[in-house]
């Protein structure tokens, strides 16, 4: 038989094949479920696509490794789940103050601490916007299917690699493991983007530049070993890189650290929107839990109730205008499901301020909300 | 040999911040040294710290310079050396750096064998946290977080390093500035992972808690207690007591990681071809 | 349509490897939707194994089996726990070679096929194609996947050297089918 | 040739932090110290280096002078 | 000339007696500045009080340290600041989960990254509440002098102890570095607060039970060595602290763990109210900044503004209801002052919902915001 | 002698979770049998695991018993040891949990002298998350990320802890049980620091992917590679190839922590006393 | 006394897993193993508690027969 | 009333320990409350050096000084980087020993006092209590804190055997302070 241009791919299989076609060439990691797969797949695909995969001693050590060989110009990622993700926070923070491109993925399971290590949840959905200390922005992904985890791959090393930025592909169990017929782009329907390389003579470059660079507030970024000899410190630093204690100095580049992200949200937040425009009742969710409220969408359609779905495919920065946009169709509610004890909604109410009830479908037992449990929500609300 | 300063620091971040008479100093002197003498190529070298006051030497070092988190930096120089195995990859990190928070990284560059060269200012102490004690301060000192004196026993890096498999291992001070050039020199040439303990002094902080005085009483203890390696073999435990080997104290071949997986890129990339 | 199917017994048996080629036959040689999920112990130490395998013509969006219209079990205790999860009006393949017969409650409940899938394994010369043989039963019984897709899926994965055997353990499966 | 000059020992007042260990190293009893270290004969240099290598702040330089010979 | 009761004290010392006062027994730290002084004092001061202090190999050694000198029933402290909170989260994680009563200070710095080791930040703050993976309460405490330094200690160890919980006193530089004149109550003062012991026999302890306990949702805690030969594990787990992989006592647990703090927020959550009563404007501040916005609320009434300041003692959980209170009274304006790009700023404006305008007055670049500051933003709003 | 297993086991928790033949099983029964043998009190005995397979240990042990976080498990037993010195406090651990992760916790506490009882089930893979290579894993051998054999050189765990400066360092295998039992006899017995590498099989993930097909083909391998410490010494390099010392290969004595620290307690009691 | 029954052999199982180990590691073949492992000849036995020993999972005991004086 | 005081100059010099018994004689021999805060440099390695003390008899709010109403300076990199900060009409006290006269501009600004601190200290013996000169000359300038009260505060904090000579520097910074 002729095979189409389908595949069966694992969630986290089709991480590693979005990885390589975005040009992955380093992959530092340490094994844990439920991500391990991600791992495993680097190990033995990186070296004939010319990268290198290591396995280091922890996950601090991986996500370390990454910005090494970020640094030194090669596209890096990074896997792990939520004991890992905590570990890497550290060094997490040193990317983002460092502006070092890089993907780190976490497959969410059930926590706190070590939890049901092969159950999912989305517990770890805040974690992913504040778990490292001081003050900063971060962009998040968060795919729903099997597509998605490769497309949203792609996605994470463009922004990352354009925005001098750490990405976090924000997966769940469910999506991680799932099997799921895809039919991947040809290397020509791929759009991979590259990380602005110096246009200046060496003698003049200076990596944390206020003005240069193609996006407002991101810096070119040269790699060791190409002569531009530049210093990178998790230290506050001027635009050349190095320490300063001035505060007007470090005032200055820490806003342009976070408005590099908070300013270019049009570009950067995408979501879904499913029958939206009509909808009475919007059900706001993300990763897995998603595909359910897609079903209990059509479910309620299919009893004749307007139900609508918004669906955040990059989790951070938040959708707020999305929101806002369906904060002034007033619908009756917005039902928030998540997979944890209520994360996302606490934006979500923000937003909705009082004139839009906030409702909250949660379940954090390691087992997926079931399209059932959104649709009496739904009905509920109704 | 006049060194051409100017070359390898960026003399616009000089005076650096160390403290008069701190070793640091000396130390990166040997390190640029032996830059020097082996011409390496000042676009293909990369500098790599922790952090800590040794950990500020990159910033005044006219390469690819890169001062990480506390303990991280063997990790962090493990992906840039991957990454680009063409490239000198040196970390500058102190005893607590390299020691204390950063010991896991230290042992499995070890015992991987990767071409990275570890210089540890090792001090003693803590220095830029203003004197704690490290896991290097000898029992019965003073420090801020010993003030009835030291009651655990101090690692001996280089067996650490040779515990884990390192194939290189080495020992000088700042008194024995001459020779820890040359030792540093012979680590960079070492192909696989070469650490080298290098003494140094923290007059604020060590010294003057524990009652040497000047920067030079604390290079004459280094003076007084070092021993060449090659006699160190041929002492007693009794006549070792209170002294060190200084010199290079392991020196082994074995596969180099990034050949090994050099190779293996090699091998896959053949075998895709075909 | 959606049809979903659970495979399940005990480490060892293969039943993950066989929902991986159903789904792979669906993926790569049909115009099926599928998806495939599978249950991982709480420390993946032997014991049970199950895969799951929704086959649809349309999207998929809610990815898990809540209640299988087919259940194949290779072990009781498999059986065991997944019988009452069958929907009502399914159907329950039950390897005789080590599940006893389905209680009489359930028997009602749901359509229930017996054959000795590993015993039949066995006499084609190694139990370790008893997961074949299920296939067979599987794809002969609901009729939804063509036989080719999974035989071209089947080869695509099985190692070199063991294909014939293979083919004719999912032929033994497809007979049984037949013949019941 | 004989006793003459050979050796020429810089300071530079800026970077130096007047520690005092070139002094401390000097062999010859070369340089001295109040505020920062001064040559107090020249002439007594062997160009050991001792100072220079000993120097943590770079700045003690002792060079072979060129119209020495 | 005779002593009065005063004592001249730096914030951190003040911490170091008040957990001597409270009954510390265990310190185990990584020195990192601005929080170095408290493992100093506790190396000097725990032995002779019978207590133990350790300087652990790194940050992450300390807080597994601190939950096994807990567990062993020794009351157990450790220290840090941003860097070391970032490695510590898997642990403090673990302690959540593991309901070890323990108390984790962290004085916060100029983040992101090694960013400013000796400025003061506020920069930690959703850290705090969000800085370990999966669902979790957290309790954090913040004191705004050196007094409340000493006093928030025993709080924070009197709450560890009662709700079976790790406490974070989230101090910050300011605070930690400043000397200030104290007068520490005496013994008879105090009050200190033990954790509860079993009272069943020792084959009947369940170190998780759903229902026994001074209060609700807080199981007694015995300690290792007294017999009772109990099992505690990061795994999600039964009554008997058992892993289990059943949904539905896993739901239970989980629900307990949260609803322990979430429910008891009003013994738990503590504030200062400061000519609240009649205050058109409202300034919402906490730690160090709060103590200009009381110059600066006093500067405004002076000026015959009506200001007034609502500080949050309990950073963690959220002053939820003291917020619902002035939003009943409809101020003209709420301004948060903090130290950072605005983080206590979202749950604000979550609860003050659309009626209510939030100002953010905010510094991030190391310095301590100024009275002037926040008044003009007061004169502004009014 | 037989094994009173209600008195030492939780029995309701049993049968364990470890897949037949694994090696776990066996090195755990040397433990209870050398705890039975020593007469402990098993209320004033606390035994500690981090994360895997091995880490699972500890819920079948009738103990106070604490199952900590990957890699962690000796930092944790380090504040139960301080807080409590009159408790036994026994490490139970994993090669990755020991000494991937773990490492830096393992040569601290070693360094320490701290007198707790580590006993490394060491399978040179990790079991729990399904077969990849860790620090242990022999160069060459398969494991899911090692697909074209281990790059990386081994550790040699005795070695590392020694040149931590570990006071005790022993090994055995579970096809060695009984001399297994009794070294971990002499570890619990000695005061200080005491590390036992015991060999032990994953037949599903290192037996399997290594052509090593049963249990007993695993313990063959060590059987047929194990070489009595006393006759190690004497061995030339060459006939070391592939061998491996089993006993105990360290043991010296040293100031323990605890006592030293309670030392200094009294002492500070006192003063403040008088 | 002679070559009466001095073991005992008994078999959890319950908590066997069936790995053989036992039966490899009798130096007197006293075992067999088809499902769970079984006595074949109790009277070989020589108390020798290999079997015991390599259980990997506590479920075969060998204990001298109290009644065998 | 709250006064706000500055004490700068190099690290070694002992004036955040001045700072600390000038804060310490108020809380611990006064019933007025006092603050002191201190520069934590970069990375606190030698150099400047800053102490400052808020004394009131009111609750101290805000904690920091802004602009001092008295600043003594020690050295001359202090004086040029502290100077402008004093506050219109506050004082300054410089050392002569190792600080240049005032320029014109700020003299008129701010009432300068001039005196050779440190040259009287290495006079009285050890230059090592010129900070304890510094502070009597402060205290008598400033007229708020009772000298008994600072001498009390200094006996507490001194090594022993060296309270004669710091009773003789503080006399002498007080005398200084009378003089002038
Ligand atoms: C995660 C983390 N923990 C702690 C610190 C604080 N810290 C900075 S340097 C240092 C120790 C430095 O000692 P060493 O490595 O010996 O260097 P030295 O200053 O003596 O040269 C510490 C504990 C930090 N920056 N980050
Ligand atoms: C922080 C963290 N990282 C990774 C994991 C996943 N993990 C669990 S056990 C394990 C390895 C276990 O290997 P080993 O210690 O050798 O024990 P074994 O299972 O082989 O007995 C890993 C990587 C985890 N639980 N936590
Ligand atoms: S504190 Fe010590 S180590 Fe740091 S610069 Fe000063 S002398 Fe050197
Ligand atoms: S080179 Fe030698 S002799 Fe000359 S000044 Fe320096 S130390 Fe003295
Ligand atoms: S050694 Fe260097 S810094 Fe020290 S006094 Fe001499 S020249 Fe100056
Ligand atoms: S996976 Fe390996 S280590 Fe884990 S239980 Fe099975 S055999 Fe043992
Ligand atoms: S005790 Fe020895 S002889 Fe007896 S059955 Fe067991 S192994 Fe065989
Ligand atoms: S060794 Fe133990 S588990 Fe294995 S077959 Fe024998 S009795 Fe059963
Ligand atoms: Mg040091
Ligand atoms: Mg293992």
């Amino acid at each position: 038989m002729i095979k189409n241009q389908a595949r069966l791919l694992q969630g986290n299989e089709a991480v590693v094949e979005g990885a390589i076609a975005a040009g992955l060439k380093f992959f530092a990691g340490y094994p844990i479920t439920p991500s391990t797969e991600i791992a495993e797949q680097c190990a033995a695909k990186l070296p004939a696509a010319g990268g290198t995969f290591i396995q280091m001693e922890d996950e601090i050590a991986s996500m370390a490794a990454v910005c090494g060989a970020s640094l030194a110009g090669a596209k890096s990622m990074t896997a792990t789940s939520g004991p890992g993700f905590s570990l890497k926070q550290e060094n997490l923070g040193f990317a983002v103050k460092g502006e070092i491109p890089c993907v780190v993925v976490n497959v969410q399971r059930v926590g706190p601490s070590t939890g049901m290590p092969t159950s999912p949840a989305q517990g770890d959905v805040m974690q992913a916007r504040w778990g490292a200390h001081g003050d900063h922005e971060i962009v998040a992904l968060c795919p729903s299917s099997v597509e998605e985890a490769f497309s949203l791959t792609v996605e994470a090393f463009n922004i990352a690699e354009e925005y001098r930025t750490p990405v976090i592909l924000l997966m769940d169990e469910v999506i991680g493991h799932l099997r799921e017929k895809v039919v991947l782009p040809s290397k020509e329907e791929l759009v991979v983007k590259e990380r602005e390389k110096p246009s200046v003579p060496q003698g003049e470059y200076k990596p944390f530049a206020m003005k240069q660079g193609n996006i407002p507030g991101v810096p070119p970024l040269a790699a060791y070993g190409e002569g531009y000899r530049f210093h990178v410190t998790g230290l506050t630093h001027g635009e050349d890189g190095f320490p300063t204690n001035n505060p007007a100095i470090a005032e200055k580049q820490l806003k342009r650290l976070n408005e590099k992200i908070s300013s270019n949200k049009e570009a950067l937040v995408k979501v879904e929107e499913f029958h939206l425009d009509d909808a009475e009742i919007v059900v706001f969710a993300y990763g897995a839990t998603a595909r359910s409220a897609r079903k209990a969408v059509n479910d309620a359609r299919a009893q004749g109730i307007k139900a609508g779905m918004l669906r955040p495919v990059t989790i951070w920065p938040f959708a707020e205008d999305a929101l806002l946009k369906v904060k002034a169709k007033s619908p009756k509610a917005v039902i928030v499901a998540e997979m944890n004890l209520g994360q996302m909604v606490l934006p979500v109410k923000r937003v909705m301020g009082d004139s839009v009830p906030v409702v909250q479908v949660n379940k954090l037992a390691g087992q997926l909300i079931e399209p059932e449990e959104i649709l009496s929500a739904v009905k509920e609300a109704i | 040999m006049a060194l051409p300063v100017e070359k390898y620091l960026r003399v616009a971040k000089m005076p650096h911040i160390w403290c008069p008479g701190c070793g640091h100093g000396i130390v990166l002197q040997s390190i640029v040294r032996a830059i020097h003498e082996l011409e390496l190529d000042t676009e293909k070298t990369v500098i790599v710290s922790g952090i800590g006051c040794s950990a500020r030497a990159p910033g005044y070092l006219n390469f690819d310079t890169l001062h990480t988190t506390h303990g991280r930096a063997i990790a962090f120089a493990t992906g840039i050396k991957l990454a680009k195995p063409e490239l000198n990859v040196i970390v500058i990190t102190g005893d607590g750096d390299a020691a204390a928070i950063g010991g896991n990284h230290l042992i499995h560059a070890a015992r991987r064998n990767l071409d990275l060269t570890v210089i540890c200012f090792n001090n003693n102490i803590y220095g830029m946290t203003s004197g704690q004690y490290s896991p290097l301060t000898p029992q019965g000192s003073y420090a801020t977080t010993s003030p009835y004196g030291m009651l655990e026993n101090p690692f001996d890096l280089c067996n650490l390093v040779m515990g884990a498999g390192g194939t290189f291992a080495a020992r000088s001070t700042t008194h024995h500035a001459r020779q820890l050039t040359n030792i540093i020199k012979e680590a960079i040439s070492h192909k696989g992972f070469a650490f080298v303990d290098a003494l140094s002094q923290c007059p604020t902080y060590f010294g003057r808690r524990n009652k040497l005085r000047t920067p030079r009483e604390m290079m004459k203890w280094f003076e007084d207690r070092a021993v060449p390696a090659r006699n160190w073999d041929k002492m007693s435990p009794e006549e070792r007591e209170g002294k060190f080997p200084v010199g290079v104290l392991t020196k082994t071949q074995a596969p180099e990681l990034t050949e090994v997986y050099g190779q293996l890129i090699e091998q896959l990339q053949q075998r895709g071809g075909e | 349509m959606r049809l979903e199917l659970r495979l399940a017994g005990e480490g060892g048996q293969g039943l993950i490897t066989a929902g991986i080629i159903l789904a792979e036959a669906c993926a790569e040689y049909t115009d099926l939707n599928v998806v495939q999920t599978q249950s991982y112990g709480p420390e993946s130490r032997g014991g049970a194994s199950r895969a799951d395998v929704i086959i649809s013509s349309h999207e998929i969006d809610y990815p898990q089996v809540k209640k299988p219209d087919v259940l194949i079990v290779l072990a009781q205790e498999a059986c065991d726990k997944y019988l009452p999860t069958v929907k009502d009006g399914g159907t329950v393949i039950i390897d005789t070679t080590y599940v006893k017969p389905v209680p009489e409650a359930q028997s009602q409940r749901v359509k229930v096929i017996e054959f000795p899938v590993s015993a039949k394994a066995r006499e084609l010369g190694r139990e370790i194609v008893a997961n074949i043989v299920a296939l067979g039963l599987l794809v002969e019984t609901t009729g939804i996947v063509p036989k080719d897709a999974v035989i071209a899926a089947i080869l695509d994965r099985v190692p070199k050297g063991t294909e014939e055997l293979n083919k004719q353990a999912f032929a033994a499966g497809v007979e049984a089918a037949k013949a019941l | 040739m004989g006793q003459t000059l050979q050796w020429e020992i810089s300071v530079n007042s800026k970077w130096c932090k007047k520690c005092g260990l070139c002094v401390d190293y000097c062999p010859r009893d070369v340089l001295e110290i109040s505020d920062i270290p001064t040559v107090k004969d020249a002439a007594l240099c062997i160009g050991c280096l001792q100072c220079e290598r000993h120097c943590p702040d770079f700045a003690i330089t002792v060079k072979r002078r060129e119209n020495n010979d």
